[in-house]
């Protein structure tokens, strides 16, 4: 019985595993990618729609959002965005998502471009790779799980490790770029 | 298939003859000739040597800065950091009375000096918590604020130790349950507090005084 | 010796109420509660040797799966992933998980009944360190069965296992080495004062078993070497999980002050898994040659030389990092001469082999099989220790040769020759000549199969870590040759696992001194009574069973209704005091969740230190409850302890 | 003064007023004992919220002012009450020009000549716009942004040629300068910063003064092979113009990429200055601020064309206010260096070697490839970035606004992917020694000394305006428009405008015959970013480090864009 038990709770226990270690090395065909959700309003023509919550592959698993950091700086999304804080580009530290939070629509912004600058990536980087980089922003400001969240880099430290922050939770509200006003 | 040597060999049964009378002899409570003294000298050998092992790491990373702290850390505060060593120098008297009085089987000269001494640890504690704000550097802000903040905590767990050992002592002598041995073990206490006090006279020099002299 | 009486001879009668009573005082509960309780040193001390061989077991697994891998080019039997994480979790298990634990545990078995005390020093410490150490074992495994498994390799090196190995794995991996410190630093407390406090009447220095002797020197290597991996590994936790900088170049740190930490640790615990080796070979050549060793204090000497240069030499692990040219030049200079107190032991047990009659029996087969393994890795660690050739082979094949041969051959070897050797004292039982000898002549041909071909490897320029490798590289055929011999080696295992379940049960019983041997463990039945002796012996010689008196001067007048063991003074061993022991007790088990309690939380939240400095201030305040000993309560004021403290003098 | 430098026509007809960058105006209605009078005479919202640096320029009673992206131009009626808005010119930039734009996307200001209106986009175009109706005349494309080129700088107009030079030298780009036909905006003639010499355009007129920059192909010797291709000398900040030698003086940025371990080599012609023909742009003499620039003191700040007493005679020099932190005094006529003088604390370099010319480096302060150095003065905006300086010939003194800020170095590899940025560094930055950000200096060139000297919280980001009314004014980042006296830099009037200020002031005369003040309001640029980006302090690498520095500005200004004019009651 007590045997049963044990073997049943490391069963469960296996099944519950946390994919927070591992490594993908296989990346999908570009065309398995699906259609990003993307929804950066809550108005809507007609009934509310319910629309889902997308989930980024690698929101949980460490190695995948690493991956994602280490593209972060190769790509030179740091030199716009810096380490989360913004200087060309806006900050990706805070609670405020211009084109949305969510991880489809941080997709679409990464392989698709944004008009204030944002060059697309998607030519450049594969889906995978820009899903790990999805990963790691949303990381940035504590999105993802904090287990799976980077910890500090071999460089200057700059600010808290982003396993260290606390989560800031995104604005619902969509705040146009200064650049669209006039 | 046996694989026993040439029987030849071997020495026939022995006899047990007694050759020491071993019941005249009592149980020791202090110094080298109690397992509990090696106990905590080992310990205290363990833990000196972490400490060593910091100082050493301190003056490793040392070398890896044109300035030391490096530049735009401030330097340690100077103040708390040597009430902290003086109240630490002071509890010595306390706990070194309250081991002469358990040497001469004192008990209520025991419960007299050992409750001083555990008050005083909470000071001592105190201070310490004080001394991590006079450091005037966090652990993550360079690995001069890492190596300090290690080697001041590594310190502090032995006050916090010595504290609860000090507790635990207290406890037992105060429910008026001590034997012998207590009475030993507050001996032994005495010296574990004498090597954490020593202890941190260097480490008191290279954390606040070091910095100053390069 | 002043309280040496005339040799009285004891009546049976009075040996067997003696023996009666203590059998009440000191039997083991009985139960998974009377397990968990357990202090006797006979019982950790196996418990110890016993886990350890699980985790050789487990190790060799590994190891096998990986040579399965390496058999040919392109193998596709692991990923590059979970390659990382065996080779990583093979070297820490060997490194920590057995080697060291298996030594002290033998230790904590042997010395004792080898010394001739009841027990050691500090039981139920004793039994904290091993459940610690179990609790570290799992805590490895554990992760490793959730693909959490360390990836670093053993030696962990920063940035690799800081920066670049994200999520929990190597965290597992710096907690798993505070775990096992943290046993082994209660061992060698434990094992010290024994040794130094706890000798049998007349066992003075020049007069203690090899044995002792080596388990007494990495005891204090312990002392020294597991400290600084534990403050290591600290730091290293602590860089990864509240972002200090010890090893961050750009804020200050240092990638190389890990590097010097670790091998200040590694380098002694090479010697700290030898040296015990050197102890089992003493006593093994001594029996069946059955002539002492020759030149004892040299023996000695060598021994405490050894354990002293063992911790100046780390640097020649360095050799590939930038280091002064001095430095190169002297950390040469030593590891070389490191070869001459090993060579002196050497020379001395051919002495005693050349001026006594062998007896070629299984254990002392071993013994041979360890001089040709041991030189031979002795021989490839004189070529590494020289800088321009260790440039050449670094990180190569031919490295992973050169330790395995020293291991194996330094300390695998001696060891499995100790277990055919003792094992009628563990069991009670012999183990089966036939089989020993299939197992030693398959090993040791399985090893050199394995590893030799290794070295070749080395040379065509195979890294080491590597998962895989291309046909074109021609290291195919001696990579087939080398997964060969894992497999002879295991088959070599295998037939000692039968050997040892079979034995266990059916074995031919030993008796108390089946070897015919000379020190005091076999003056006491086998398996061993809880008490180890009824009566402590008194030494007057080395070799105290070899006096052919037909006497046994022993001890009288020690309590019987308490656990009380005779203290003596350190040099000449002289009786001058007494000590109660404590008996079982649950707290070392319970101060050994609390541990485990601080360091797993913590790899989650920084608040798991908080929670655990709580948890193991409550077990350690269960353990210093007031416990049940028969040490006696005050005498009233005024009474004759007025002003003195207690002498001999005053007390008799 | 030079001759070409003075006279007032009561005009502003580009940034730096006269050909020579006195920014000095000879109109003193408003003095010392009035200033403090001084109220607002009408205000215009741009209604653009990013840092608004540019100058305002005053032609014909009318008002021209430029915004930041996506800079608009528009036109004030000054004959009007209140100057109300004549017309409005979009140039309607590419938006994706925002990512190219290293340090906000500014716009220094355009310049008018002939009836027209020469203004540059962000996104590499420079347009004429008729200055009377607001209607193009022409547009020319000088560079293109995905290859991270952008236009920050205002044209100079020269003769019948437009002078532009590109932004991006935290993008790998190549500097250049490049002279447009003023009538139909046809491309004359460019050069570049580095590689064969052809390209820079040193032909046998090339006599540099000192050695070193002598020989063949430098700008493509001194760097790593193919470098140069990246090497950065981007010509984003000043030109003078000598009508009597007929030269234009124009500055080179900074190397690309900032880590200086991957460019080895003097890196020519980049962080120096060229004196060019000003007909077909030939070089003719060069001289380097910063052989092998390690700090990213881009060599593009304003140069002063003064003809002063030097040792006895008067000589034609050049005054330059460089971001390494000297004062630099240069024969304008060969490019000999006659002074090179501390204006603020420098540890990064221990002098300049007057006989030749080599600034000597600190070594101490040299980034090493992964590891911080710390306490680099000045920090990679230099101890004085863009912002110009005035000069003041009544008091002889060169008002210097600037910083006072230190930077922790880290250097690391640099990517190049095209479009992007190639910058290779980390960097922190905070106050330099005294705890001030800012400075507001008179310098005095001939004493070669400080006369006076104002301590200011920020960085002193606006450029400086000197009046023969001994009047001087500038504006700070915390929003306060100051003026005070020239002479002793006492503190005469100053006026709280809605946002930070980093613009340059001006002052012309009205229809009406008075003097009227002008400056525009808008806080932003580097040293404003973290306002105008909405940048997030707790990450203290943020834009390039300088949001470390400024992390209290965003308690202390809000974002805005207004033109404030002044006049005496």
């Amino acid at each position: 019985m007590t045997r049963t038990v044990l073997c049943a709770s490391a069963l469960v226990l296996l099944a519950l595993a946390c994919e927070r270690e591992d490594r993908d090395f296989h990346s999908d065909p570009a065309a398995a990618t699906p259609k990003p959700n993307i929804v950066m309003s809550s108005l809507q023509p007609g009934p509310v729609a319910v629309i889902p919550k997308t989930e980024a592959p690698y929101d949980d698993n460490a190695w995948m959002t690493a991956e994602g950091m280490r593209l972060y700086h190769q790509m030179n999304c740091s030199g716009c965005h810096f380490e989360g804080g913004g200087g060309i580009g806006p900050p990706l530290m805070d609670d405020e998502w211009i084109y949305g939070s969510d991880p489809a629509n941080i997709y679409a912004t990464i392989a698709e471009g944004r008009p204030g600058g944002m060059p697309p990536w998607g030519t450049r980087m594969t889906p995978q790779q820009i899903w790990t980089v999805v990963s790691y922003v949303r990381s940035l400001s504590g999105l993802t799980p904090r287990g799976a969240r980077p910890g500090r880099s071999d460089h200057m430290s700059g600010n808290l490790a982003p396993q260290n922050r606390t989560p800031e939770k995104p604005k619902p509200t969509f705040t146009p770029p200064a650049s669209w006003r006039p | 298939m046996t694989p026993v040597m040439d029987t030849e060999l071997v020495p026939p049964p022995q006899r047990l003859v007694s050759a020491f009378d071993a019941s005249g002899i009592e149980e020791k409570y202090f110094g080298t000739d109690s397992v509990s003294w090696w106990g905590t000298v080992g310990f205290m050998v363990i833990e000196g040597f972490t400490l060593i092992l910091c100082m050493g790491a301190y003056f490793y990373l040392r070398k890896n800065e044109l300035g030391w702290p490096p530049e735009r850390t401030p330097l340690p505060d100077l103040v708390v950091p040597t009430i902290s060593l003086a109240t630490l120098l002071l509890k010595l008297v306390p706990i070194s009375m309250a081991a002469r009085k358990a040497r001469r089987w004192d008990g209520d000269g025991v419960r007299r000096w050992l409750a001083i001494t555990l008050a005083w640890n909470l000071v001592n504690l105190g201070m310490r918590i004080a001394e991590f704000g006079a450091l005037r550097v966090r652990w993550d802000t360079n690995a001069y604020g890492s190596i300090v903040w290690a080697t001041l905590f590594d310190h502090a767990y032995l006050i916090l130790f010595d504290l609860f050992e000090t507790a635990g002592i207290a406890l037992v002598f105060f429910r008026h349950q001590e034997t012998h041995r207590d009475f030993g073990a507050v001996d032994d206490d005495a010296m574990y507090t004498w090597f954490l006090v020593l202890a941190f006279i260097p480490v008191y020099v290279m954390l606040y005084w070091f910095p100053r002299w390069t | 010796m002043s309280a040496a009486l005339a040799p009285i001879p004891l009546e049976t009668e009075t040996i067997t109420r003696e023996r009666d009573a203590l059998q009440r005082t000191w039997a083991s509960e009985p139960g998974l509660l009377g397990w968990l309780r357990e202090v006797n040193h006979v019982s950790i001390g196996k418990r110890y040797v016993i886990t350890a061989f699980v985790f050789l077991l487990l190790g060799g697994l590994e190891a096998g799966v990986m040579r399965l891998q390496l058999s040919r080019p392109e193998n596709r039997i692991l990923n590059p992933d979970s390659y990382n994480q065996f080779f990583t979790v093979h070297g820490s298990t060997m490194m920590f998980l057995f080697a060291v634990p298996v030594m002290l545990g033998m230790g904590i078995w042997l010395v004792p009944m080898m010394i001739g005390t009841r027990n050691v020093s500090f039981p139920r410490l004793n039994a904290f360190g091993y459940y610690t150490y179990l609790f570290g074992g799992i805590v490895l495994y554990g992760a490793f069965l959730f693909n959490t498994g360390p990836d670093a390799g053993w030696f962990a090196y920063p940035p690799l296992s800081t920066a670049f190995t994200p999520g929990k794995r190597t965290d597992f991996w710096a907690q798993m080495i505070t775990f096992t410190e943290i046993a082994a630093l209660a061992a060698s407390i434990t094992l010290i004062a024994t040794i130094f406090k706890q000798r049998a009447p007349g066992m003075t220095l020049n007069r203690i078993p090899l044995f002792v002797w080596s388990i007494l020197v990495i005891s204090f290597m312990v002392l020294f070497a597991m400290p600084t991996v534990a403050v290591a590994s600290i730091f290293l936790a602590l860089d990864r999980l509240i972002s200090t900088h010890f090893f961050n170049a750009a804020e200050g740190g240092d990638p190389l002050l890990w590097q010097h930490m670790f091998w200040f640790f590694g380098h002694p615990e090479v010697y700290i898994i030898f040296i015990p080796g050197l102890g089992f070979v003493s006593h093994i050549v001594a029996t069946f040659t059955r002539r002492p060793v020759f030149g004892y204090p040299m023996m000695v000497l060598s021994l405490v030389a050894t354990a002293f240069m063992g911790f100046a030499l780390w640097v020649h692990h360095m050799f590939a990092t930038p280091l002064p040219q001095l430095g190169q030049s002297f950390f040469t200079a030593a590891s070389t001469v490191i070869a001459i107190p090993t060579g002196v032991q050497i020379f001395c047990w051919i002495a005693t082999i050349a001026a006594g009659r062998p007896r070629y029996a299984t254990p002392f087969l071993f013994v041979l099989g360890f001089f040709i393994v041991f030189t031979i890795g002795g021989l490839t660690g004189v070529m590494v220790a020289s800088v321009p050739f260790d440039l050449q082979v670094h990180d190569t094949y031919f490295v992973v040769a050169h330790f395995h041969y020293v291991l194996i051959g330094g300390a695998l070897f001696p060891l499995l020759g100790a277990i055919y050797y003792w094992f009628p004292k563990f069991s009670g039982r012999l183990m089966s000549e036939t089989l020993g000898k299939w197992h030693f002549w398959l090993l040791l041909i399985g090893v050199n199969v394995t590893f030799f071909p290794m070295h070749l490897l080395g040379y065509m320029g195979m890294p080491r870590r590597v998962y895989t490798y291309l046909p074109e590289t021609g290291w195919g055929p001696l990579n087939s040759l080398a997964s060969a011999g894992a497999g002879i080696i295991v088959v070599a295992m295998l037939i000692f696992a039968w050997n040892v379940f079979s034995s266990w049960r059916n074995g031919d019983v030993a008796g108390p001194n089946p070897w015919g041997a000379d020190t005091l463990e076999w003056a006491t039945e086998s398996p061993p009574a809880p008490y180890n002796f009824a009566h402590i012996p008194v030494v007057q010689s080395p070799a105290p069973l070899w006096e052919a008196s037909g006497t046994m001067p022993v001890v009288t007048g020690m309590r019987t209704d308490v656990r009380e063991v005779l203290i003596s003074s350190v040099m000449d061993a002289h009786p001058c005091g007494k000590h109660e022991h404590p008996g079982p007790s649950i707290w070392p088990f319970l101060t050994s969740v609390c541990v485990a309690l601080y360091f797993v939380p913590v790899i989650f939240t920084p608040w798991g230190a908080v929670l655990g400095t709580v948890a193991v201030l409550a077990g350690a305040a269960g353990w210093g409850l007031p416990h049940a000993t028969s040490s006696k309560p005050l005498p009233a004021p005024g009474s004759m302890y007025k002003d003195e403290p207690l002498t001999p003098e005053a007390a008799r | 003064m030079p001759a070409f430098a003075t006279g007032d026509d009561g005009q502003w007809v580009r940034p730096a007023r006269d050909y020579a960058s006195t920014r000095y105006s000879a109109m003193a209605e408003i003095t010392p004992q009035n200033v403090s009078q001084l109220k607002v005479a009408f205000t215009f919202a741009t209604g653009v919220l990013r840092g608004h640096e540019e100058a305002p320029i005053v032609a014909n009673n009318t008002m021209y002012i430029v915004t930041p992206f996506p800079n608009i131009l528009y036109a004030l009626d000054l004959t009007q009450p209140g100057a109300p808005l004549k017309w409005t010119f979009k140039p309607q930039p590419d938006a994706a020009a925002q990512g190219v734009a290293c340090c906000d996307v500014v716009n220094r200001g355009v310049a008018y000549a002939d009836g027209r209106i020469v203004m540059n986009t962000l996104d590499a175009q420079t347009i004429a716009v008729d200055a009377t109706s607001g209607k193009q005349l022409w547009r020319t494309r000088v560079g293109d942004i995905n290859t991270g080129e952008s236009v920050t700088m205002a044209p100079l107009i020269v003769k019948d040629k437009v002078l532009v030079g590109n932004s991006g030298g935290e993008f790998g780009v190549r500097g250049w300068l490049t002279a447009l036909d003023l009538a139909t905006g046809r491309i004359v003639w460019r050069a570049y910063a580095t590689g064969p010499d052809s390209l820079v355009k040193i032909g046998p007129r090339f006599k540099p003064f000192y050695d070193v920059n002598k020989g063949k192909d430098l700008g493509v010797t001194s760097f790593p092979p193919e470098k140069w291709k990246t090497g950065g000398g981007t010509m984003w900040g000043w030109i003078s113009y000598d009508p009597d030698l007929n030269i234009v003086y124009a500055g080179t940025g900074n190397p690309g990429p900032w880590d200086p371990d991957s460019r080895p080599g003097r890196n020519l012609w980049t962080s120096g200055i060229f004196a060019r023909d000003a007909d077909s742009g030939d070089a003719l003499w060069f001289y380097q601020w910063n052989p092998h620039d390690m700090h990213d003191y881009d060599g593009i700040n304003e140069q002063l064309l003064l003809d002063l007493p030097i040792g006895g005679r008067t000589r034609k020099v050049l005054v330059r206010p460089e971001r390494n932190g000297y004062l630099y005094v240069l024969d304008r006529t060969t490019g000999e260096v006659l002074s090179a003088d501390p204006f603020g604390f420098i540890n990064s370099s221990k002098g300049v070697d007057l006989r030749t010319g080599e600034l000597i480096l600190n070594p101490d302060k040299a980034p090493v490839l992964g590891k911080v150095v710390r306490d680099i003065c000045p920090a990679a905006p230099g101890a004085k970035d863009w912002q110009p300086s005035s000069y003041s010939p009544r008091t002889g003194l060169l008002y210097l606004p600037h910083q006072n800020l230190c930077m922790d170095f880290e250097s690391v590899e640099a990517n190049y992917i095209m479009g992007t940025p190639y910058v290779g560094a980390n960097v922190k930055m905070f106050a330099g020694p005294g705890g001030n950000r800012g400075f507001f200096t008179a310098w005095d060139i001939v004493g070669r000394k400080v006369a006076w000297q104002v301590k200011e919280d920020f960085p002193v980001w606006s450029g400086a305006l000197a009046t023969a009314g001994d009047v001087v004014f500038y504006g700070t980042l915390d929003g306060w428009f100051k003026a005070v006296d020239a002479h002793t830099g006492a503190l005469l009037w100053k006026f709280r405008t809605g946002s930070g200020i980093i613009s340059q002031p001006i002052t012309y005369r009205g229809p009406d015959g008075k003097q009227y003040v002008a400056v525009v309001d808008g806080v932003g640029g580097w040293a404003g970013a973290i306002v105008a980006g909405s940048l997030d302090a707790r990450d203290s690498l943020a834009a390039l480090g300088m949001a470390n520095a400024m992390r209290d500005l965003p308690q202390k200004v809000a974002k805005g864009g207004t033109v404030y004019v002044f006049a005496l009651p």
